[in-house]
C-alpha cells in the first residue's frame, strides 16, 4: 500500500506532534522558517509512506492530507 | 510532497483531508496546542452525519473564544460560562437545529457549573464539546477547577494545595448522576489512538442529540503545552501519565438504545 | 529630558526585560520612568513591545504614539513602527532577524545583527542587551552601569553569574554602534 | 365594555407580550412578578411556545440572548435583586446587537431590601447597568394599559434597532388590577425575517455570527461607534412622554405609578390655584428631552418626585441645565409617596423654595 | 532612590492592599488584571492571610461579604464583564453596610469586548450599578503611585463608613510599572475591633446580625436613610481633586490614565499661549463638586475627556449647570486618546466651539 | 398540663425542652411546616455539641431568609443561592468558627448550584443543612429542580415534564462525586423516627466540620403543605410515599474515621 | 364620582375576590377602576388587604391612605384602618371576626356578623359576598347586579351554581345594613 | 413511667402534627383559638404520657416540653 502524504506548510506551527507517530519516520522538521516564523514538518523519503494517516489525525492544524493509491487503481483516476 | 499542491491525486483513496465543516484559516492556538485536534474532531463528524447546515455552534470564553471564526456553522458567542444557556434558548427556538458548545474548563466546571448541570438536568438536547486542560489557557495558566494537586499554576505557585483550593472536580461523573443527561464520557487527545477513541465519543454525543437521549457530553483531555511550560510532545505524555489516572476514560452513560451495552464493552477505552 | 523609546519583537526576545532594564536604570539615577507592555492575546507566540519613557519631569503619559525611538529586533516590529519615530529619531535595528533595511531618510540609524553578536557572545538570549548597548551609545538616557545595576538588582541568586556576558553584550552592542556612527 | 378585561399588570404584561408575537420566556421567580412566569408557564404552551424556568437570572437572560439571537422574540423578567444579575448579560446583547425585552418590575433595595414598590433602579437601567458604552431603550409606563402598549412597542423597537429593550415597572403596577384592552395577536411568523439569526446555513449561505468579541481596539470602537450612531437616531426618533396642562409655569416631573399620584396632587394644587402641570417621562432612555424642551422657556420651577432618593432628577437636571430651579421629593425602600406630601413639595416649588 | 520600587500597577496594587491590611483576597481571572490574583496568591499565605480562586466573580464577591462581615479587611478584583456579576453583591454590601475594597481594571465594552484600557465602566462604578439607592466610594487614580496611596485610603474609608470602596483603574495602569514608594505594612491586628462583626458570641454578648432584608417599607426607607446620611458625610469629607493652574480660564476634566495624557495637552496648550488648566477627580464618588466650584466662577469652559463615549461628563455638566459650556472628547473601546487628539479639542473650546 | 407553666417541674428528668441555640421568637412559618424542625435539630446540636458560642450561620434566601432571628448565634444573611460562598469567607476569617449555612431547594440547587459544588470541591469545613422541599416556598410555589416529575406548581400548571423542564436533580448523589465533600446524607423530617436520623444526620455534619474532613451536608426531605396544597399531615406523608422512592434516604459519604463503616450500616436508615 | 374602599380580613376570607368583583361591576358599569392588593409575606397565614377604586374619571392613583370606605373582616383589620377613613367615611364591620366596635364618632358604621350571617346561609365562605352587599346598600357605586354578572364571568363552568347562594349573601347584607340605617 | 408533657400554648399553630405520632393518644386539638389565632393542641388525659417525646420531636414550634419522673425519684427534688 502507497501513501501519500502532503503538508500545507504555511499553516504549519511547527509543534513536531507527527513526527513521532509516523510509523515509518517519514516526517521531520525542516530547517527553514516558513511565513508565519516556524519551521514546518516535512517528509522525508516520503516513499516510505503507507498512508495509515496517523500524523494528520495528530495534526493540530489541519497541515496534513493523506491519500492511498492501491498499485491496481493507481493509473485509472 | 511537501508543497503547497491542494489538489487531490487523482484517482487516490482519501485517508485525510480537511472536513468541510471547518473553516480555511489558520487557528490562532499556540502551536501544538490539542483545541486544534478537537475542533477537526467536531468537524469531521458534522460532516459525516451531514448536518452542518443544520447545526449551530456556541462558542465560549477560554482559548476557544474564536472558536465561531474557524467552523463553517451559524455560531454565537457566549458569556463566560453561559454557552449552555444560550445553547438552550437556540435550541428551544429550532428543536430541529444541532446545537453544540465548546467549552473549556473554566468556562464550564468554574464559573458556568450551574448551567452545564441545569441543562443536563434539563435533559436539553444539546451536545457538549468540554475541554479539559486543566488549566485557565486564556488568561495566562491559572488554576482551574481540574487542576491537579499539587499542580504548579500561576495561581498555585507552590502547586495546588487542597487543603486550600480543593481537589480536582470530576465533571464526567458528576454530571452522569442527572437523568437527563443521555451520553457522557471521556476521552484523551494524547495519540492518535485516543484521538480516534474521543471521535467515536464526539460522534456519539452528536448522536444523543439527534436521537433526543438528552444532553451529550464529551470531556476531552486536552494540553495546554505553553501554560504547562512543555513541550508540545511533553505535554501529551503528560496527559497519559499524569491527567488520565485521575480523569479516567471511558463512558460513563449512554442512554441510547444500544447504548447500555456499548458502555460496558467501552469502559476499558 | 525626556525620552521615549519603543522596544518590538518577538516574544521570547527579552523585549519586554530590556525596557525593564532601562526603566530601572534610569529610576536608579533619580530619573522619572514609566513602563508600558503591549499585553494581551497579541503577545501569545506573536510579537510584544513595550513602551519607556525616561524623564526629569514626571510622565504626564505612559502612552508615546511618536517615540524618540525604537529598537526593532524582528522584521513585523519594523513594519509596524517604523513610521511612528519622530522625525530626527533614533532606529535601532537587529539585522539578524530583519532582512529589510529601514525606508525612511530623516531617521537616525543603528543597523546592526544583534542576535549573530550574541550567539558570538555564547547566549543568543543577550541580543536584547547587545541592542540596548547599541541604543545606549547613540542616546545616553541612563549609563550603561546603571543597567548593569539594575540586572543586579533583577537576576535572582543564582543566576547572577549572569552578569559579565550581560554586560560584554552592552559593550559590543554600544562599540558596534559608535563604529557605524563614525563610520 | 368594549373588549375590556380586568387584569393583573403582571399578567396583562405577559399576554401582552405573547400578543406581541414573544413565544419564548426564560424567567426565574422573584417577588412581586411572579404572575408573569407563572402566566406564561400555562400559556407559551397553549401557542407552541416555550416557557424554561431558568436555573438562574444569569441563565435567563442567556437564553434569551441564544432564543434572540436565533431569530425569536423572547422575554424575561424580573425585579430588583434578579435584575442586577443579569447585567452582564444585557451588556453583552447589547454588544452583539441581539433584540430581546427584559421586565424589571422593581422592588426596595439595596441589598435583598423589601418587595414593595419602588423606583430605585433608574440609574441601572437608564445608564446601561452593565459594563461598557451602551444603552438600553427603557418604557417606565404608568398604568396597566400603558404597560401592555408598550410591550408591544418594546419587541417591535427591539426587533427594528437590534436591542435589548427593558420595561421599567413596579411591584404596584404588577400587582394591581385594572381594565385593558387588549391588542390583536401578531403571528410571530408573519414578521420580517431577520437574515442575521443564527437557523443553520442549510448549506445555502455563509454562517452568521452573533459576536461581541473585538481584540483589536479599533474593531472595537466600530462596534461602539456603530452603537452610538443607533443610540442617537433613537434619542431622535423614540422620545415618549405625556405633558398634562402645558400651560403651566411649575412642573411636576415623575414617571410610572409615582406620576399616578402626582397627578392627584396637581389636580389639588390647580384647585388651590396653582399653575402646576405634569411632565411624565414614558420613555426614561431616551430621556424625552424634547418634551421638557417645550416647556424650559417658561418654566419657573420643577419638582422630580420618585420612589427613590433621587435618580430621574439628574436627567431633569441635565436637560434643564441650570435654567429654572429643579428641586426633589422622594420616598424610597417601598415606601409609596401620598398626594398630601406632593402637594406640600408643590406648594414649596410655587413659593420658591425650588434648589438648583 | 529613597526607597522607591518599579513594579507593574496590579502588582503595586496588591502589594499595597496587604500593607494596608488585607488579608484575604477572592477573585477571578480576567485580563488585564490577573497579575493582582497572581500576586496575592504567593503573597497573602506569607502574611498568614488567604488567597481563594473562586469558582466566579459572583462567588468572590460574596465571599468578600462574608470574610468582610467577619470582621476582615477583604478584596476582590476584576476587569469590566466580571465586575458587572458582581453588581448584586456590591448592592447587597452597601445595604448590609460590610466593608470591602472591589477594583475593576476596566477594558474595552460592551458584552466581551476587548482587553484594552477604557474608563466605559463610570456610570455602573459612581451610580451604583446594582439595584436600588446606594453608592460606593469610587477611586479614580492615575499613577501607579496614586493606586498604591488610594489602596490604603481605601480600606480605611470601606471600614470608617462600613462600605464598599472601588478602585477605577484600567489596563494600562495595571500593566504599567511605574517607580513607586511603598507604604509602611500595617498589622492587621492592631486595627480597632470591629463589635458589629459575625465572629462568634462566645456565650458573652447578644449574636450579631449582617443582613439586609426589611421586609416592612418603613423599615426598608429607614435603612435607606441611614445609607444617605452617611452618603451625605462622605460627600461633605472625602471629596479629592488635583487642580493644575487653577487661575485658568479654560478646564480639561478627565481622570485616571486620561487624565495624564490631558496632562500632556494641556502643557502643549499652554506653550501656544492657551490658560488652560486640568481638573482631576480622584475621588469619582463622592464627585469633586467643591473643587469644580473654586474654578467655575471664572471659567469659560470646560473640556470633558474620557476613554468612553461620555459617562463622567454628565457628572461634570451636573455640576456646572450651565454656568459655562461643557464639550466632550471621547475614545473607547480600548483606544486611547492621543494628546495630539485632546489639542485640538483644547483648540475647538478655547475658540468657542464648546457645547453646553 | 396545657398552661404556659415553663418551670422546669421539680426533679424531673428533661426528655425535651427548647435548645438554648434557639432563639425564644414565635418563627413566621406556616403552621406544620418543617422548617421549624430542621431549626430545631440544628440548634440542638449546637447545644450538644456545645459549639453555639463559635457558631456562625448563614441565612439564605428563600421561607428561611429570616433564620437568622431564630439561631442564638451570630448570623450572616447572603444573597439568593451565595450562602456557601458567603461561609467560605467567614470560615477563612475564623477557622475555628463553626460555620454553617441553612439553604432551601431553590437557594442550593437551582441559583447556587456552582456556589456548592465549589465549597464542596475546595472541602471548605462548612456545615450545609439543604431543605428539599421540592418547591419553591417563599415565592409561592413554583418548580424547583428537586420537584419531582408530574408534579403540579405555579410554573409546572400542568405537572413537571421531564420533555421541558427535566428531572428532579438528586443532590447528595452529585455533591457525594466531589473529593472534597466530607460527609453527604439525606434524611426526612416526616416522622419522629426519621427526624431522630436526621439529628443523627445533622450531628454527623457539625462533626465532619469538627473533625476537617472537608463539607458537611444534610439533605432534609422537609414538607411545604402550603404550597403542596395539602395538610400538614398529608405533606409529611406525601414526603414518606412520593419524595423518599426518588429521594433515598441514607449516607452517601462519610470520610471521618468511623466513616467508612458506619457508612455501610446506616444506608439501610 | 369617585370612591376608595380598603377591605381587609384573614388571608381565605375572600377579601380579594371581593374587591375584585367590586372592580370587576364597576368596569361592567363603564366606569373607571384599580384593584390593588397588598402582596408579600405579610399575606401567609396574616391579614391580607386589597384597595378598589371607583371612579368616572381615569383613577390616578391606585394607592389611597385616606379611603372613603373600609370593609372590615377582623378585628386586627379595624385597628389598622379604623384611622385612615376619611370623615364622614363608611366603615363596615364583620363583628363575627371583631370583638371591639369602631372608636371614631365621625363615621357611619355599618357593624354584622357577617361570617355568622354566612353560615346561617349555609357557607361561611360568602361572609365576603354579605359584607359586600352591606356596603353596597349604603354606597351604591355599583348596582348589586354588576356584581353578579361580574360573578358570573369570574366562576367556571362547574362553579355557576353558588351564584344563588352568593346572591342570597348580598341581599342578606344590604338588608342587614339598611335596617340598621334605619333603626 | 410517668411523663410530663406541657404546651406553650401561644406558640402552637394548631397544624396537629404532634396528635397522631402519640403512642398514647393524649394530644388533641382544643376548641378554643389561641392569641394567634389558632386551636392550639392540648393533653387529654395527661396521666397516660409515659414522656416517650415523640410529641416534642414532632413539633416544628417547640411548643412542646416533656419530662419524666420515675416514681422513685418524684419526691427527691
Ligand atoms: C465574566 C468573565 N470572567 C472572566 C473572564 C476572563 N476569562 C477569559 S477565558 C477564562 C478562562 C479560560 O479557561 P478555560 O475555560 O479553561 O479555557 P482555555 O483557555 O484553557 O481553553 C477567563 C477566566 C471573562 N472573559 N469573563
Ligand atoms: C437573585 C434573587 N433571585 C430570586 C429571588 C427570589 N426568591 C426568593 S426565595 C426564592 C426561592 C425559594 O425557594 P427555596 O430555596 O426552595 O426555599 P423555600 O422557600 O422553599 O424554603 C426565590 C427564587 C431573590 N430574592 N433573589
Ligand atoms: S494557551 Fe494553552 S489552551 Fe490556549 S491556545 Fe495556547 S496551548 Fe492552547
Ligand atoms: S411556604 Fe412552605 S416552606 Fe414556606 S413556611 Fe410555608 S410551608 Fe414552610
Ligand atoms: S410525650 Fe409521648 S406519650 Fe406524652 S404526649 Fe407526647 S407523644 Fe404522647
Ligand atoms: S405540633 Fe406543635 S404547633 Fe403543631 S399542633 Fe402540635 S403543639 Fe401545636
Amino acid at each position: 500500500m502507497k501513501g501519500l502524504v502532503f503538508f500545507d506548510e504555511d499553516r504549519c506551527k511547527g509543534c513536531g506532534l507527527c513526527v513521532p507517530v509516523c510509523p515509518k519516520d517519514v516526517i521531520r522538521m525542516a530547517d527553514r522558517i516558513n511565513v508565519r516564523g516556524y519551521p514546518p514538518a516535512e517528509a522525508v523519503e516520503p516513499e516510505r509512506c503507507t498512508g495509515c494517516g496517523l500524523c494528520a489525525r495528530m495534526c493540530p492544524d489541519t497541515v496534513i492530507r493523506v491519500y492511498r493509491q492501491t498499485p491496481a487503481r493507481a493509473g485509472k483516476g | 510532497m511537501t508543497s503547497r499542491d491542494t489538489e487531490r491525486p487523482l484517482g487516490a483513496e482519501v485517508v485525510y483531508e480537511r472536513p468541510r465543516a471547518l473553516a480555511d484559516v489558520v487557528t490562532h492556538y499556540c502551536p501544538g496546542c490539542t483545541h486544534g485536534i478537537a475542533h477537526r474532531l467536531v468537524a469531521e463528524v458534522l460532516d459525516e452525519l451531514d448536518v452542518a447546515g443544520r447545526a449551530i455552534g456556541v462558542a465560549s470564553v477560554g482559548c476557544s473564544v474564536l472558536a465561531y471564526k474557524y467552523f463553517n456553522v451559524d455560531m454565537q458567542q457566549a458569556a463566560h460560562g453561559r454557552a449552555p444557556a444560550v445553547a438552550t434558548g437556540i435550541k428551544r427556538v429550532h428543536p430541529e437545529a444541532v446545537v453544540f458548545t465548546y467549552q473549556g474548563d473554566g468556562d464550564l466546571a468554574a464559573i458556568g457549573t450551574a448551567e452545564i448541570i441545569h441543562a443536563a438536568m434539563r435533559g436539553e438536547n444539546l451536545t457538549v464539546i468540554f475541554i479539559n486542560n486543566a488549566i485557565f489557557g486564556m488568561t495566562g495558566g491559572q488554576m482551574a477547577p481540574t487542576t491537579l494537586v499539587a499542580q504548579k499554576t500561576t495561581t498555585t505557585p507552590r502547586g495546588r494545595d487542597p487543603a486550600r483550593a480543593g481537589y480536582p472536580i470530576r465533571v464526567c461523573e458528576m454530571v452522569s448522576v442527572l437523568d437527563g443527561a443521555g451520553y457522557v464520557a471521556r476521552a484523551a487527545l494524547s495519540s492518535p489512538s485516543n484521538i480516534a477513541r474521543a471521535k467515536k465519543a464526539v460522534r456519539k454525543a452528536f448522536e444523543s442529540q439527534l436521537g433526543g437521549y438528552g444532553l451529550g457530553l464529551v470531556e476531552l483531555l486536552s494540553s495546554c503545552n505553553v501554560n504547562w511550560g512543555m513541550s508540545p510532545g511533553d505535554a501529551l505524555r503528560w496527559i497519559e501519565t499524569d491527567m488520565i489516572p485521575v480523569y479516567p476514560l471511558g463512558v460513563f452513560k449512554d442512554r441510547s438504545e444500544a447504548g447500555a451495552e456499548a458502555a460496558r464493552m467501552e469502559v476499558a477505552g | 529630558m525626556r525620552l521615549a523609546v519603543i522596544m518590538a519583537g518577538f516574544g521570547g526576545q527579552g523585549v519586554m526585560s530590556m525596557g525593564q532594564l532601562l526603566a530601572y536604570a534610569g529610576m536608579f539615577e533619580g530619573k522619572e520612568v514609566t513602563w508600558l507592555p503591549s499585553y494581551g492575546p497579541e503577545m501569545r507566540g506573536g510579537t510584544a513591545n513595550c513602551t519607556v519613557i525616561v524623564s526629569d519631569e514626571p510622565v504626564a503619559s505612559p502612552v508615546e504614539t511618536k517615540p524618540d525611538a525604537c529598537i526593532i529586533m524582528n522584521r513585523p516590529s519594523l513594519d509596524r513602527f517604523e513610521g511612528a519615530v519622530v522625525p530626527g529619531g533614533l532606529l535601532v535595528i537587529n539585522t539578524s532577524l530583519c532582512d529589510k533595511p529601514a525606508s525612511r531618510g530623516d531617521l537616525r540609524v543603528v543597523a546592526l545583527p544583534a542576535t549573530d553578536l550574541a550567539a558570538e557572545l555564547g547566549d543568543v538570549r543577550v541580543a536584547n542587551m547587545v541592542a540596548l548597548g547599541a541604543f545606549l551609545a547613540v542616546e545616553p538616557v541612563v549609563q550603561a552601569a546603571s543597567v548593569v545595576d539594575a540586572l543586579k538588582k533583577a537576576l535572582p541568586a543564582h543566576r547572577q553569574n549572569l552578569i559579565p556576558l550581560n554586560e560584554r553584550a552592552l559593550a559590543l552592542g554600544a562599540e558596534t554602534a559608535r563604529a557605524q556612527l563614525t563610520a | 365594555m368594549s373588549g375590556k378585561v380586568l387584569m393583573k399588570g403582571n399578567e396583562a404584561l405577559a399576554e401582552a407580550a405573547v400578543r406581541a408575537g414573544c413565544r419564548f420566556f426564560f424567567g426565574y421567580p422573584i417577588t412581586p412578578q411572579n404572575e408573569i412566569p407563572e402566566y406564561m408557564s400555562g400559556r407559551l404552551p397553549e401557542v407552541g411556545g416555550q416557557f424554561i424556568q431558568a436555573e438562574s437570572e444569569l441563565a435567563a437572560i442567556n437564553m434569551v440572548y441564544g432564543a434572540g439571537g436565533a431569530g425569536a422574540r423572547a422575554m424575561t423578567s424580573s425585579s430588583s435583586p434578579g435584575v442586577s444579575l443579569k447585567q452582564e448579560g444585557i451588556s453583552y446583547m447589547a454588544a452583539a446587537e441581539v433584540p430581546g425585552v427584559i421586565v424589571n418590575m422593581v422592588r426596595g433595595g439595596p441589598g435583598l431590601g423589601g418587595i414593595q414598590p419602588a423606583q430605585s433602579d433608574y440609574f441601572q437601567a437608564t445608564r446601561g447597568g452593565g459594563h461598557g458604552d451602551y444603552r438600553t431603550i427603557v418604557f417606565g409606563p404608568a398604568t396597566v394599559q400603558e404597560m401592555v402598549d408598550v410591550v408591544g412597542k418594546a419587541f417591535e423597537l427591539a426587533d427594528k434597532y437590534r436591542t435589548p429593550v427593558v420595561i421599567l415597572g413596579d411591584g404596584m403596577l404588577g400587582q394591581m388590577m385594572e381594565p385593558v384592552v387588549l391588542p390583536e395577536p401578531i403571528d410571530p411568523a408573519s414578521l420580517p425575517p431577520k437574515a442575521w439569526a443564527t437557523t443553520g446555513t442549510g448549506g445555502r449561505r455563509p454562517p452568521v455570527v452573533i459576536n461581541s468579541l473585538y481584540l483589536d481596539a479599533a474593531e472595537c470602537e466600530a462596534m461602539n461607534r456603530r452603537l452610538q450612531a443607533k443610540y442617537r437616531e433613537i434619542c431622535a426618533r423614540e422620545q415618549m412622554a405625556e405633558i398634562a396642562f402645558p400651560d403651566s409655569e411649575y412642573f411636576v416631573a415623575a414617571y410610572g405609578t409615582t406620576a399616578r399620584i402626582c397627578r392627584m396632587a396637581i389636580q389639588e394644587a390647580r384647585a388651590r390655584g396653582h399653575r402646576v402641570g405634569l411632565l411624565r417621562p414614558v420613555t426614561l432612555w431616551p430621556f424625552p428631552a424634547e418634551a421638557f424642551e417645550t416647556v424650559i422657556g417658561r418654566a419657573k420651577g420643577f419638582l422630580t418626585v420618585e420612589m427613590s432618593l433621587g435618580q430621574m432628577v439628574e436627567d431633569v437636571r441635565l436637560v434643564v441645565a441650570g435654567r429654572a430651579p429643579v428641586s426633589f421629593y422622594g420616598r424610597t425602600g417601598g415606601v409609596v409617596p401620598s398626594s398630601d406630601e406632593i402637594l406640600i413639595e408643590i406648594e414649596k416649588m410655587v413659593e420658591g423654595g425650588g434648589s438648583m
